[in-house]
């Protein structure tokens, strides 16, 4: 989806994320937190990739060309690619991919080298495969689920194999807590500073709800959508 | 042309230049609203409870959505009132001196967490107009029920800090025998009551099994609340002489002077901020449109207005 | 292939082939719904409440919509059990022959009302499979708390009728103090409860500054009060062990689903009866789908099985 | 506004109604009731003639050609035509023109000699006195509360006038509640018979719900939507 946002464009960062107004239902009030994968600071354009899971994506999709509605951003923190020196491991599941690709993108600009990992359940979920070759990785290796695309099985079987390949001073990391709590392991076990983007429940996405909790290992909590979403993984309780 | 008319309202003391209030836990501590608007256009705004030390809250998931409304678990996270006053004193005393009154809210697990929080607002806090007493959260005692669950409860934290503090003290009250509990309050010295706070409710993943959210039930509020706390400020505003903030489900001008017409003196606008952070100014416009309407010239001709 | 999964309940001595019940004065007397489907497919339906004399209710107006919701006054209008056992007894015996239960409500004003009305369902209506007993409507009393509002009371009613009746008493329970009315009631015999009934609300026209229906407060029903009726079925359940039949804003087979989980044997529609008459059936099947995906064989293992 | 439904327009009769879902904010959960002016049994359609006081109407108007919804219907029984003897006064204020409207239509396929009142608060609220002339009305007489059409005035003052130029058996009227009550009190002094379609907030519009009492003289109340809509003004506690 891509959604004519001006004055919104030019200042988001990778990582960001914009909180989207669904209209059509009234009866459903909170807004949806969406990353993004790329923006066109020109065309005052930001492209979004979702997953509907819900009723609020399913409406979503049923919007079309022309159909307008609100949406607050830019939301949170994204990733500090200036802590990155490379060469960088982006590993990304699901609906992960936009913003991985979004750090990708960074990357590029700066001139880090990077590989990328991406996940889905099925072939048919995946998405940014071509996408993260035109944007310059070294290599892109696709896992699935149950095996109709690349590597059978989950993204860390992939990242433990070109952890074996590779050295990666820095893993970006973006998908289910459950992949993000694997990746994040076997990355500060190799040494790598590891940076992951968590998802939350959220309902205000700027900072006055305490609804978006992240248990920090230090105990306590911080907010995903102000303080992150995108977290050192060492300070994240998982 | 007719004049325009006044919006002051006094809550118990606090005088407020408007009756659009912000609830608690809805508003942050205020300036996460000022890249927004301008946030000393309102009344007064009611920050986040915090406690004397500070607590962590509820395990994430905090919120679910369910049928026009949502539901949630904060459990009253707070860094303290130490460290809120250090984080946002300034702010607040700036906006206290752009006229808009700062209304702190007290949490507390015990009567004695009540006394020690209202006297360190006391002392470190000149920027208060007002303190609210939350009595009512649904999310951080134990066995399910507030402190303030029954009228001697309630009675009781109130009579505690009746003498801690010269400031005007706001209870907020549980969505539950509201006439009984409005009674002891004002029996025990508060200046004002506020209500409602959240309704306990449940929502289940019927594929998982598991509540929606980290603890089996949780408090509703938004638009689906709002008949509800229209009866109930109603009931409270039939038993006590009291003024009383009403809260629950406003997201127009129209929600906001129904609480009125009910009884209400201010208003609070919560999930409402949350979802449209502009809501606020937005409905203190539309109210004025209404009372303007109504041919009043004091907002205060309006309140508990209704004809039964 | 799974074969089907069994469906059917037992209401406490109510033997329903489905968990699905209609709440009682939103299917009529059942047949204003046979020309939308075959009412016999449901597991029970709950006729209006009458009482031993006719009563005429409130005046017009008596509904009110609201936020995903409605609000109602009709105070029970009802033509009294003689009238209603001659004008609907034939389909309603038709009806338990075609294998759906027929549960009678029993409304009243007094004791003595309640224990007339249950002796007259007795000699008239042999096709009661069981009586529900009203203590919660919100919308008679003059003072405007139910009978039924206190533990006390609501005790007294259903030992009043306990031993004038044979047949499997529900007793239909207001939205407040659940835990400790449900404790009473099966203390004194109740066969099972059903909850909730409407919540009081309030709704003013802020143009006239009157209520908009004929009374000040009405019962707020549908959608809007779904997350409150689990969290309160839920609370009963775990303090009683007679079967409870879930009510409150259900309007697919999910919200269905959640109330058994939460502990309801039985589920009734409501609301959703009046704005789409097929919805009950539909519900059914949605139920079933869930049962069959949840892998279970039986319903009965669904009943209370939330994970908290 | 014009409505495809097969199967209901044959069997609708005048002064029935329909209960119509107006989808598009799903936390208004209630239907509209609305008469209809006539039917086209052919086309199977059904005009209806509406005016928006409210959100429900609001989303009604901007249903566009094509859009579809779900009705129920035919709801509540019609005007007791014949029991129409004639000539016949037919008198609507507001939105009650289509229902009396279609009453005409009936008159007329009966050959039941019928002059026609009808009010609005201003000309531009008026409707249906094109049609009301090609349904064959001996006279139609207009009034608008504010003058800006016809009589100004109530429509009672055009039927106390127009009773003392010509006899009526029947008066058929439907429009406010305080408007009924005058044409009825004045029908009924003048020995004709009066029949009016009474309007009440329904929920289900089939007799399930007790929500849309109208007061008996006779005591207790009766369902608007199931016996009614139309009533013996003699019935009524006005
Ligand atoms: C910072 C951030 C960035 C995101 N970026 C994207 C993105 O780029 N693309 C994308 O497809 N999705 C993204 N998501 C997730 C997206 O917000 C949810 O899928 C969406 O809100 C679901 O709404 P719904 O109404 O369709 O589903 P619902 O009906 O609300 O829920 C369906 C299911 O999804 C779960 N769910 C819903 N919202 C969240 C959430 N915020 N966090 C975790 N679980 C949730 C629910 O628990 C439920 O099981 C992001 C979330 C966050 C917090
Ligand atoms: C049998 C019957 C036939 C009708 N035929 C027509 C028709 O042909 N054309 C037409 O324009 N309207 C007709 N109406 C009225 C129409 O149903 C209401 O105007 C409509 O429901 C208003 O819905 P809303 O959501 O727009 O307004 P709401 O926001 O629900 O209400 C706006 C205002 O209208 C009043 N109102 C709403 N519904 C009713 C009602 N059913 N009875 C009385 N007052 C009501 C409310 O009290 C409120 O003051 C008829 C009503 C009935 C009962
Ligand atoms: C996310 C969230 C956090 C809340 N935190 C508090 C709180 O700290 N203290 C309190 O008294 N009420 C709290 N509430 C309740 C609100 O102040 C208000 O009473 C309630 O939400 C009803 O109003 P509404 O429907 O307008 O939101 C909270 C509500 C929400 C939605
Ligand atoms: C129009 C209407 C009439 C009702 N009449 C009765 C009644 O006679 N007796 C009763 O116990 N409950 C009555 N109720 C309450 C319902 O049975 C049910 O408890 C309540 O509406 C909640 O369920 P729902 O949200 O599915 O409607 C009535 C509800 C409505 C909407
Ligand atoms: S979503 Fe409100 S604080 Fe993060
Ligand atoms: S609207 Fe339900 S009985 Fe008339």
């Amino acid at each position: 989806m891509v959604m004519h946002a001006p004055g919104l464009a030019p200042i988001l960062s990778p990582g960001q994320f914009v909180n989207v107004a669904v209209p059509g239902d009234p009866s459903h009030i909170t807004r949806i937190p969406l990353s993004f994968a790329g923006t066109d600071p020109k065309a005052q354009t930001i492209e979004i990739v979702y997953a509907v899971v819900g009723e609020g994506t399913a409406r979503l999709s049923r919007m079309g060309e022309g159909d307008a509605s609100t949406v607050l951003g830019p939301c949170g923190k994204g990733w500090r690619l200036d802590d990155v020196s490379g060469p960088a491991l982006l590993v990304a599941g699901g609906v992960g991919a936009p913003p991985v690709l979004a750090a990708a993108r960074g990357l590029l600009a700066r001139g880090i080298p990077f590989d990328v990992v991406l996940g889905a359940q099925t072939a048919g979920k995946l998405w940014g495969v071509g996408l993260a070759k035109s944007l310059g990785a070294g290599r892109v290796v696709v896992t699935t689920d149950d095996g109709t695309a690349g590597i059978k099985g989950f993204t860390t079987v992939a990242v433990e194999q070109m952890q074996g390949e590779r050295d990666y001073a820095d893993v970006l990391t973006c998908g289910p807590q459950p992949m993000m709590a694997g990746v994040a392991r076997l990355a500060l076990a190799d040494g790598s500073s590891c940076q992951v983007s968590m998802e939350r429940m959220m309902t205000c996405g700027f900072g006055a709800c305490n609804t978006c909790n992240v248990a920090m290992a230090a105990g306590g909590y911080k907010a995903c959508c102000t303080d992150g979403p995108v977290f050192d993984a060492r300070e994240v309780a998982w | 042309m007719v004049s325009e008319p006044s919006m002051a309202v006094d809550l118990g003391g606090i005088k407020m230049r408007n009756p659009i209030n912000t609830a608690s836990g809805t508003f942050g501590y205020g300036w996460q609203f000022e890249g927004f608007f301008d946030v000393s256009c309102l009344g007064a705004i009611t920050t986040k409870g915090c406690s004397a030390e500070p607590w962590d809250g509820n395990p994430a998931p905090r919120m679910a959505e369910v049928t026009s409304g949502i539901m949630n678990s904060v459990g009253l996270q707070n860094p303290g009132i130490r460290a809120f006053v250090e984080q946002d004193g300034e702010y607040l005393s700036g906006l206290r001196e752009r006229g808009c009154q700062v209304i702190c809210q007290v949490a507390g697990h015990s009567i004695d967490e009540y006394v020690r929080a209202v006297e360190l607002y006391g002392e470190l806090a000149p920027f208060a107009s007002g303190l609210e007493l939350n009595i009512s959260c649904p999310n951080v005692s134990q066995g399910g029920a507030a402190m303030g669950a029954t009228p001697k409860a309630a009675a009781e934290v109130m009579r505690a800090v009746r003498g801690r503090t010269n400031l005007p003290v706001v209870v907020k009250m549980a969505p539950h025998d509201v006439p009984e509990i409005a009674r002891a309050l004002e029996a025990e010295g508060a200046d004002a009551l506020s209500l409602i706070n959240t309704i306990p409710a449940m929502a289940i993943n019927v594929h998982t099994r598991r509540s929606r959210l980290s603890r089996p039930t949780a408090g509703l509020s938004g638009p689906a609340v709002h008949p509800i706390a229209v009866r109930m400020v109603w009931e409270a505003h039939r038993v006590v002489s009291i003024p009383i903030c009403g809260i629950g489900g406003v997201t127009s001008g129209e929600d906001a002077a129904e609480l009125i017409l009910a009884g209400a003196t201010s208003v609070s606008v919560g999930t409402a901020n949350l979802v449209d952070p502009t809501s606020a100014p937005r409905i203190l416009g539309e109210l004025e449109d209404w009372v303007r309407e109504q041919g009043a010239t004091d907002v205060n001709e309006l309140i508990g207005a209704v004809e039964c």
